[in-house]
């Protein structure tokens, strides 16, 4: 369950500054573009960062992958661009996008939250699967989007994941993963919960079947995604200064006895920590993955 | 509204008080005739408190299921593995950091043969809670349920896990030691076990601290006990910012055994002694042993592979969507 | 190896009291029995617990197993009188006791050891190992002695206990080991250490087959024996107070950042470290042994 | 005695700085014939430099060893790895508590054909000593190695460690955190393996640190590495009480490549350049290179039974002892 609720909104208007040194904000009195996860579709306008507040060139901030070129902060980017940015150009073959939630439980307000999330994203659930290639290396995929509900895991969302690593047992590729999530899909309430160990379960054939298994974590990961399929991975390489955690902050801050670091639930601190095998930065993501499909799922593609 | 089950069942606690003050006059009293007059009180007072448990546990609301699962008199998980089972041998430690008192485990035997228990456990006093942590297990616990589990599997044992859980730790030091891990580990080795298991959920089956160690073949769950995503309070104060709405949420979130079952869920709802399991314990558990004999007699001639087969088939048709 | 020399000696002469105060010294005025792990020939001796130094009647410590009835310290005992303890009466096929050290490295002082420890202990090495029965069922043992080198670990002892484990295995019954030992034997240099790696693979072997393996910690199980073939047990049992390490506390101390416990490298230690499963009075031990063989090693006797 | 290579290598660096320095003059030299003067004076130099080497390192005896296989310019376990393979992506973490730096490893490819890289890794200033803990792994470390073994059992990966530790970390929080188990659990699952694995001591071979990774189906040791049950000071401060005598304890020990070679506990002894590895680096790291691909070559065709009884049996013969 989402029990800390992370900033949802990507850009905002910047504060007017009343320095009149600062220059950035001077030097491009554009158009600031308005709160959203799409790519801006007008070149010219401008961007602010989320975390030091510059504004960007959105061509150099498409450019740079959607990572601050200023403080190297790493923006929630879509499942499209998110695919667009780590696989092969057109390689991608969505699948199961015809899959959407019901409402199981008749849960107050979730008909009309999914509603408006799918009418916002586009798109019937957060996950985006399929198949796609690495370097022309066959993967099969699935794509979490922080965007749609905060990501949470419900049926569907368990389903496209199931079905992922299923489908990668099938074609005897590695399955890779990217991970967004605030945790369960508490308005499917045990269904949710249920999904952790379905997705667990699928997991675990996977690798019983000798076939490399890959997560990425990207802000946030939380709770009831990192405590099933997410953490099972053979290996897991997290974006920088993702959140990362079981519980929110606050849960484990009251619960805890210890001191609670600086860095408390992100990705340094898992790292730090032995969670997770790298931090890896967008720009190099695509390389890292690379070379584990390559290396690791050697053995597919010469049996 | 009641908060606790103490509360909630304080009018039937004065009632149980009275009759047993009732008969300790009965006893002192030597005029026959005042004492036969106090005994058909008793017994008057009897009915009518029986009549009262019928009452209040024959149509028990969601929140009120919520408050009975968590009761501190519900039998837990030591009370059932040490009546159920002979020769239980505790074992403890994940071998890596700590030894967790919020999970038991070790051989035992059921009838002769020998199984592998494992399953949360809570305290009943102040010391014991602590000493349990609520029954709020931390990595090591679910660790120490991999190893048993692994032993379980190599030495060919049947697996039986209790769960009673309000949650997993949410400690930070269970966050640096990785307790989204162990979670997920651990349902991923009772998803490699090639032995039957049966998990029985028997208090709180709270969220991914309970379905850590639940991924058994077969899921029973006691009449009053619950099942749930996520605490009630925990989703009122998401929800409508108004944690003491709990018994709204409960009732949105569909925790109660009848409700998984309905959403095939559990495979079968072991009925509680009237009053619920702390009323009769002995009868409770004599209920929970029968309904797991019976569970893994349905299991009997399933080879190594059909098991795993019907484990995974069994948790993969779990969850509810349309498509097309 | 041996990096905290462990007090090797079990039983000393009580000092003299200076306080007639002091009860046991004074009500048995008996003869004191010298140092020694032997049980005692002459049974109306006293003996002074290495503990607690209270006098006891030897009659009352044979009863008790060696443990002290005034402060339940275990003392150190002998492997013969451990199989006397532990398994059925007159069970135990003791085998390969013709294995004798040889002195590969012709190393400073060794071969005099070797002979004096023989003298000493009357066997050609601390471990006594071959077959036994527990409760009528038949297991493979074997049980290391402190008194012969420390039960330093040479190419005897790790052949003892590698062929015990293969044994287990070619039986088809649970392994039981006894560990007793300051850790390898220097003075056979690599071919001791190389005895941690043989000794290990053999219990590999037995737990892919399916076959269980109980070691028993006493006092002490140090270093390359608790590195190796010890710690990779199915289920581990510790005697009370028992020093369990890796490295001798003086060098751990040296090393730490971190606060020494009180009872660091105690069986009550490593059991709040999860390091081992029960720790089980000498007085219950040949039951819970009795217990898990009769569980955990059910599906050989029924195969 | 010198106590460390540094002190012992002494002579020689000043000959190396002296002929440096005399190369500066000549360069700057304007008048030929001075120049050519020079020029001869070098040569000479160099010349006794080299005999002065081929007399150090001809004959080592043991304690020069020990100094040798800790000199800090030895080639450490990166540097090799970053030489030999390519492609190598560093993974990390136990997934239980923390990261640890003493021991590094992950896929990489060795000609092409993926091999999973495990080693010790010691640092060469202050900070970086620290950050790798003096090449002393923690249980952390061990437990990264068995996960990363476990990948290429899983992936099929032919396994290569290199081993270059004085010890495993004795620390109190390591002894906490079951350093022991770590080892042994470590060298159990290299004998599990059923791909072939090729085990490099390059430097310190230092007891139970060192077998935790060195449970190869080959075990190769550079010329001048050591391998010792205890470092020769400690076997000094036990034997004679003075540590001071390592050099006795080191002979008395035989942890020379060529004592192991003898006793047959090591598979090949890999030459390195005259004046040892620090003094050619990219040659010993050829060297190293060959020895190890025709290490793998020797096994090719095994199966995954034959590879992982013969692992057995090589280890199995280990040790003298006489019987009847
Ligand atoms: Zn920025
Ligand atoms: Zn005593």
């Amino acid at each position: 369950m989402l029990q800390r609720q992370p900033d949802s909104t990507l850009f905002r208007r910047p504060r007017r500054s009343s320095r009149p040194s600062e220059p950035t904000a001077n030097l491009h009195p554009g158009i600031l573009y308005p709160l959203s996860m799409k790519a801006p579709t007008r070149m010219e306008a401008f961007l602010q960062c989320v975390n030091c507040k510059k504004t960007i060139f959105s061509i150099d901030f498409e450019q740079s992958l959607r990572v601050c070129p200023y403080c190297g902060h790493h923006h929630r980017i879509t499942a499209e661009l998110r695919i667009q940015y780590t696989f092969d150009e057109g390689s991608f073959a969505e699948m199961d996008s015809d899959l959407r939630s019901v409402d199981p439980l008749q849960f107050p307000e979730y008909a009309e939250k999914l509603q408006v999330a799918v009418a916002k994203v586009g798109r019937n659930d957060g996950v985006m699967s399929g198949t796609a290639r690495i370097d022309e290396m066959a993967v099969a995929i699935a794509v979490a989007d922080f965007s749609f509900m905060g990501g949470s895991m419900g049926a569907v969302a368990g389903e496209k994941v199931t079905r992922t690593l299923e489908r990668a047992l099938q074609l005897r590729v590695p399955a890779i993963i990217f991970c967004a999530s605030g945790g369960a899909r508490m308005q499917e309430g045990l269904f949710s919960l249920m999904q952790m160990a379905k997705t667990t379960a699928a997991a675990e054939r996977l690798a019983e079947a000798g076939i490399p298994y890959f997560s990425v974590f990207t802000d946030p990961t939380m709770a009831g995604v990192l405590a099933s399929y997410a953490s099972v991975a053979d290996v897991i390489i997290c974006e920088p200064k993702a959140l990362i955690g079981f519980a929110g902050a606050r849960v484990s801050k009251q619960a805890g006895v210890g001191k609670v670091p600086d860095d408390f639930q992100t990705a340094e601190y898992v790292m730090h920590h032995g969670m997770i095998d790298r931090v890896v930065a967008r720009r190099e993501m695509r390389s890292v993955l690379t070379g584990l499909v390559r290396t690791l799922g050697h053995h597919l593609r010469v049996a | 509204m009641a908060k606790t089950h103490k509360e909630w069942e304080k009018p039937l606690t004065e009632l149980d008080e009275g009759i047993v003050r009732l008969k300790e006059f009965a006893r002192r009293e030597t005029d026959p005739e005042k004492r036969s007059e106090l005994e058909l009180r008793i017994a008057d007072l009897e009915v009518r408190r029986n009549r009262y448990i019928q009452v209040m546990y024959s149509n028990l609301g969601p929140w009120e299921k919520v408050l009975v699962a968590r009761a501190e008199k519900r039998p837990y998980s030591l009370d059932y593995i040490q009546s159920i089972f002979s020769n239980f041998i505790e074992l403890d430690g994940d071998r890596r950091f700590g030894a967790d008192h919020a999970i038991v485990g070790g051989p035992a035997e059921l009838d002769g043969r020998p199984v592998m228990v494992v399953g949360h456990q809570k305290g009943r006093n102040i010391q014991e809670r602590q000493f349990r942590n609520f029954g709020m297990a931390k990595p090591e616990g679910y660790r120490k349920a991999i190893r048993l589990f692994d032993m379980a599997e190599r030495f060919r044992l049947p697996v039986v896990t209790f769960i009673d859980t309000p949650a997993a730790d949410p400690g930070v030091e269970s966050e640096g030691r990785g307790i989204s891990e162990a979670i997920a580990a651990c349902m991923a080795k009772m998803f490699s076990l090639s032995v039957p298991s049966v998990s029985i959920i028997i208090g709180e089956g709270g969220s991914g601290g309970a379905i850590g160690i639940a991924c058994g073949s077969k899921v029973l769950m006691q009449e009053h006990a619950i099942y749930s995503v996520i605490p009630p309070e925990g989703c009122a104060a998401i929800l409508w910012r108004a944690p003491e709405r709990g018994a709204d949420a409960a009732k949105a979130l569909r925790l109660t055994a009848q409700s998984a079952l309905e959403s095939q869920l559990i495979d079968v709802i072991i009925a509680e002694p009237m009053g619920g399991a702390h009323r009769d314990a002995p009868e409770a558990i004599s209920l929970v042993r029968e309904a797991l004999v019976a569970a893994m007699k349905e299991m009997k001639g399933q080879n190594s592979d059909e098991i795993r087969e019907n484990r995974y088939l069994r948790f993969r048709s779990m969850g509810q969507f349309s498509s097309g």
